[in-house]
């Protein structure tokens, strides 16, 4: 009962602050001059282009573009779909029977969790002007987050739909952890974790990467220190998440008889379907990053069907040839592998540079999870690390090699001269820094949570199954 | 009376029935269970990790005769069961002391 | 074989007369001035903005605008997902294994039935002007329903699409129903039962709720007796839903062996998969109630996010509070709580309403279904009651108390001097007149059927699962 | 081993080629005159109507239209999940529990393998302009395949996603014949028969249909020598691949058992799952068709829900009055029917029309699934003839009977004085040449695939199932 | 000690756990199996394809008892079990030479 | 020839093939079944509604063996099955009239 206390204060605390918050009335100042017609025609057509509105009048065009919109509602809800279910079935497919409850309850609560981290202070430390590493509190409480566009980030599309994008992103991130630490770790100390990792790392490396005036944000913030970019999260959400999963893992041991029990899926079709849904929920993650509905979201959706479609292919084309039969697990594995490493190009790379990102995410992860696995000897149950960290960071490096401007005109804005040459150093240096924020905060807070709740069940109640033992539930009942 | 536990590879389910019933035997319990034995089993492999199946798919049938007709049974069932191949299952037979129908309490030889 | 009559000859009437119905040409008098430049960027400024179109010229836009259109089409089909497999899983995997299909079979049958329903009559009764209680019969077999858009409810949408979005609403409510009565239903009892209840209960109380002559539309008809705003449903879908739902299953009776067997769900994969398809569709249900892809849709977007991620985190922390383990169904309920709850507000509330909507949703719901469904002792299988009824009833009262002309400025035309005030007394009334008529007209149905299809099957087939006895069918076969 | 060789092959050999293509830089002439502001405005109205762009001036808007791309990238993902994971699903359910990976991984690879095949060629030979019969190999490679519209299609899409929706036509396609092979054909041979199959019929059979200069394209070659029209693949898709999945499941021969052996659906409730998931994607399949998201696309909405819908009644309907009892495959069943007949017709009719084919798509697939396949004696193991190729046929036929002018003006073009009169010859004869196409080039295929790789695995692998044969996995582990 | 083999209808099985645990027999083991006997199944109709499903669900009940209690444990599972309609099931007893308790080592009646 | 039907934990059935095999013991029928006894089972909670899952998911092998290797087979299975903790399960051994080996006909002893 006690265990539970961070979560429960964390929200009710929250919820008690926010009594007290005034709700800011957005002032406008209306006395800009009348648009001319051609400022007008000008409005209308930089909503078509998603180019910059005309400043300094007081435009006929009250918020958003309905295109932009349209499309950013439906990203957002293909990003939340690829968690719930997507991901959980994926991940849940791939436990033994008696866990998948467990997965799916984690994945859920993370949703939960994440979202009033977020509506309290996530959107404001990501997203409000701030410093180089963190953002300000102006947007905490989403107070002053209307449907009126943030410039900053999407001239046409209204903010509150760009802060649930951005959301969705906040809640698969840390769900894909619990790849790693499946079948064997508290939920409450699962939910302690994620909360704490959420504030000490993904939020500072989402402002970096993303925010108006972040570190690392080479493509929107001329005054960037690292000129790296990213797409839709190569850095933020697969290194980040894929790295922490493997110190994760390897903190928390390994499960009880791995190496000797049979620790087989329990249905790979639940694993299949999974996959299926993450592969469509990601052009909300991927295309939905161009936050418009415009060319370079086009571009991003052609390039990431192109290296999923080739790396599922790589992937079972490798296991047919090393070892004799191609696995709908091979399959599987290949799609989101090649999703992963495509996902901080895809808005940057042409056709051709999506099928190479393909070849390279088939081959490289599964080698990761077939090899490396056994030689290092951690106990990643489903993978996380071997596909998203590896992915995670192979993309990130590729990504420094086949951006173009080509594929991506506004390369051509703060990152002339870059592209092409050295970028790849700056994305280097972002993959050093990510990983230096990732591991010694995960290092601590993985610490304090096992000294505090304690990480792991009772080995008799992780042989009886963390669905009865955390939930009190089992998924199936058969007769 | 006699309880036969016939141990059958799964496809010849239906062929055993269809023998028992040649017989005259129309009654039986089935139950799915895993061989182990000399039949080999398969490996799978899931990413990293290779497990061996040695447990088999197989059919367990119950069925309980009179002593007169273990032997026809024991026949029949073999006969309609064998492939040849290993794995093929065995068949035991078990001393039953007392039976009952429920729906009508009759006793033994009429029971079953 | 003559149980089924009643569906058959229903189908094959309404087939029959539309063969001798003539097809209305759409005439157009294009006799209107050409527009001027400047009307015509107001046109194009109206489409962005999704205002009212300049009349009294012969506008250069045909028809209706390609991102209202786009994300109506999008939501549409989202909420047809919301049924069909969403609510067909969350319901079916709650029942045991032998009434799986049945479930199903429910949802398929109902969604089929609804559809017919609506073309010949539905969409007309509900959208047509008519009187205050009715619509009329202009719309009926769909005549005159084009492309074009209908200005009555969506300027920028074709018509089409908005009468197949609400035939979506008029699909899923019904539907919701087989929570209560699930395991121990005739199936042609059922059928029989939702054509009568559509016609008698759901068509007239969505035009007074959403008709533009209707009487308790407050928002859109001046002429509104009753002042009272619903944007998704709280009333129409929800309360009508789930109050019929109550009084269905005490007419029904329990399921043999409430109480003493185990009627524990067969499987909660199943419904944590529909859990997350709901929240998914739930977006085209909600935010395409702005029936654009305007700012109003962007807040209720954000909205109905917030309010079901925290109903989910309360109802799984009561859980965890009160009896030591959340649970998938726990959270999966609390979402969907969260979600009912949220609907009837969603387009008139900010980010912290919503945050209050989702702790009550969370917490009030949780214990209808805990303490009131047993002190009452009814046997609501599935806890369409104390989830729908409930959640609708409390979100349409709260609607009247949290609604803010600074989440929707609309809000500020006919109900100035309402909202913030009486709005709350608007809604009871509302809510009143939904219980007068969900209430007596499921008691007439209900008796209706039951004298004549009967209700329930026979004690030994309702032991041996509705799927084999009512659809030759097994849900799964293992060996 | 070496068997795998031609689909490594192929993949590996396309791999190399494109190393050595030149990407070549989209030239584009700038020295166009400055637009009007008329011509300005002029541009916005036809992106609004979906209508030509104003030639001749360097118009202020660079590329596709939001709205329109939104449509079009939500649809392309939406047919999408019809294969991943809807079709996989559906036809996964339908089969046995020993063989429902080797359904899922049939899907999974056609879609890794066909994606290849489009970005190297597949696009090309069908979009590129070429010959009556076939495209050019102008966009080999995805070359020149940029987020410009190619106007020829679509004027206000992205080409790439019009490309990629496209893709997803060309994936769907082939999986639709696994469904007639089912449980009975070796993993290689299905990736080489498909393969082939792409090649020498689907290539040429779209290009017929839909490229700009196609032989059948009748809607949009106005030098087309047969007039016929197939707004979303009722030939292309549907005949092709119902008839050749006939004639292959003739020269494969029966399942061993068939006939004798129960061979249910071992999951009723997948089959269901998927059946949702190809409705609710159909919408982009079918809307998305009009590469728009204007009122074609609007129509085609209600056409396609109301056929769904009335399709599955009847289905049902049939069955509860033949047989006693309406299942949850019947609805199933009556749903995809109702899709598929519906699919070449939805954008050219109105919605009296859309429940007419219902009715047919309910009752006439019923008798060739029930009545047909005991006569002639065929193991079309889960119905691809009986549902796509019975299905296709009758739709490509109604369409010549249904379409007018009054549902779709764009068929008062180059069809005038046909449509209404002659138009149905038309249809059969783009019926006969499709055919013509199929069956003999079925024929040789599948005969070479046969004496290279052969088609069927031993007796003993297909009872022990193909899943852990073909793919060394078990779809569910149950303990 | 016998072993009592019962074969029951799946929805009785709380009522003869009931009965037993009334004279004092509080262990056994229970699986699921399927009967082929006189009771008929039901249809399944798949498109153009159907099936007699001929087995019917049913559970198993193993309950090792000392051999004065056998008969009055035939007794309570019959009447638990029985509804009169064809198909109730039946009891088969069986000898047991030898149990052992594992947690305790403990031996025959001792061990159950 | 006798039946010993081994009721484990779950998990413990990789340690009790291995002790089989140890004395040479290769051939067992494994099935899954649930156990009534003394151990407790677990309450799942759903909504209003409690249960009290009182049947535990336990493993039954039948094991034939010849009447020579009862008593090592019985050790080997109770060392290896035992965790010391209540619901370990039971041994019972029951008699064998006749065994077949289907694929060959051998009988009695050579079969098993
Ligand atoms: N000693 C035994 N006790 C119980 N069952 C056995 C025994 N030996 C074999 N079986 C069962 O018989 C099946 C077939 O045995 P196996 O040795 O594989 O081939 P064969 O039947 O050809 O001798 C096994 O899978 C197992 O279920
Ligand atoms: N000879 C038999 N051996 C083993 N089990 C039997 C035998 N006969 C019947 N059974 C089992 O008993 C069940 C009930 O038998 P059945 O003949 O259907 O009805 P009744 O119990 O009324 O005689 C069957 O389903 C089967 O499981
Ligand atoms: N009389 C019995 N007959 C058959 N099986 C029994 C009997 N008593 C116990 N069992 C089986 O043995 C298992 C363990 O018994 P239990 O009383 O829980 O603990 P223990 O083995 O420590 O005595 C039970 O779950 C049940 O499967």
């Amino acid at each position: 009962m006690l265990k539970l206390c961070p979560w429960i204060l964390l929200a009710a605390g929250l919820c008690l602050v926010t009594v007290g918050f005034g709700l800011m009335a957005t002032a406008r100042a209306d006395t800009l001059p009348d648009p001319t017609l051609e400022q007008r025609l000008a409005d209308l057509e930089a909503y078509v282009n998603n180019g910059p509105r005309t400043a300094e009048v007081a435009g006929r065009i009250a918020g958003a573009g309905p295109g932009h919109n349209a499309w950013m509602m439906t990203a957002a809800a293909l990003v939340l779909f690829m968690t719930l279910p997507g991901l959980a079935l994926f991940y849940g497919g791939l436990v033994r029977r008696k866990n998948v409850l467990s997965v799916l309850a984690q994945c859920l609560g993370i949703a939960g969790l994440v979202t009033i981290l977020w509506w309290a202070v996530g959107y404001s430390l990501v997203f409000a002007p701030g410093r180089s590493l963190l953002g300000g509190l102006k947007f905490a409480f989403l107070n002053g987050v209307g449907s009126a566009p943030n410039p900053d980030y999407a001239g046409w599309v209204s903010q509150n739909v760009f802060a649930m994008f951005q959301l969705m992103f906040a809640v698969i991130t840390p769900a894909l952890i619990v790849g790693a630490i499946a079948e064997r770790m508290k939920y409450s100390a699962v939910l302690l974790f994620v909360a704490l990792w959420m504030l000490v790392i993904y939020f500072p490396l989402a402002h970096m990467v993303w925010g108006v005036d972040g570190l690392m944000n080479g493509a929107w913030n001329a005054a960037a220190r690292i000129k790296a970019i990213d797409f839709a999260g190569g850095t933020v959400v697969h290194m980040s998440s894929g790295w922490s999963a493997l110190l994760l893992c390897w903190i928390l041991g390994k499960r009880h008889g791995f190496g000797r029990v049979i620790m087989a899926p329990h249905s790979m079709v639940l694993c299949m379907i999974g996959t299926g849904m993450l592969w469509v929920g990601w052009y909300g993650f991927n295309a939905g990053s161009a936050l418009a509905a415009d060319g370079i979201a086009a571009n991003a959706f052609m390039t990431t069907t192109l290296a999923a479609a080739v790396a599922s292919v790589a992937w079972a084309g490798a296991e047919w040839l090393l070892r004799g039969k191609p696995s709908v697990l091979g399959f599987c594995s290949g799609v989101v592998a090649g999703l992963v490493v495509v996902t901080p190009a895809c808005g940057f790379i042409t056709a051709n540079g999506a099928i190479l990102i393909g070849v390279l995410a088939g081959v490289i992860p599964f080698f990761a999870c077939w090899k490396l696995k056994t030689w290092l000897g951690y106990d990643d149950a489903l993978d996380t690390f071997g596909i998203h960290g590896v992915g995670g960071t192979l993309g990130a490096l590729l990504t420094g090699f086949l951006a173009t401007p080509e594929a991506n005109a506004n390369l051509a804005t703060h990152l002339e001269g870059i592209v092409g040459h050295t970028l790849w150093l700056h994305q280097l240096a972002a993959m050093g820094i990510t990983l230096a924020l990732a591991l010694p905060g995960t290092l601590v807070i993985a610490c304090l949570v096992k000294f505090t709740l304690g990480l792991r069940p009772s080995a008799e109640e992780e042989l009886q199954g963390l669905d009865v033992v955390d939930h009190g539930e089992a998924g199936y009942l058969l007769d | 009376m006699k309880m036969i536990e016939a141990i059958i590879k799964p496809f010849k389910l239906d062929d055993v029935k269809e023998a028992l019933a040649g017989i005259g035997v129309e009654g039986m319990t089935v139950s799915e269970v895993k061989g182990f034995g000399r039949q080999k089993g398969h490996t799978e492999i899931y990413r990293g990790s290779e497990y061996a199946v040695d447990f088999l798919p197989k059919i367990k049938l119950e069925i309980v005769v009179a002593d007169a007709q273990v032997e026809a049974a024991l026949q029949a069932i073999a006969a309609a069961a064998r492939t040849g191949k290993i794995g093929d299952g065995k068949l035991f037979v078990l001393p039953v002391e007392q039976a009952v129908r429920i729906r009508t309490a009759e006793r033994d030889d009429q029971a079953v």
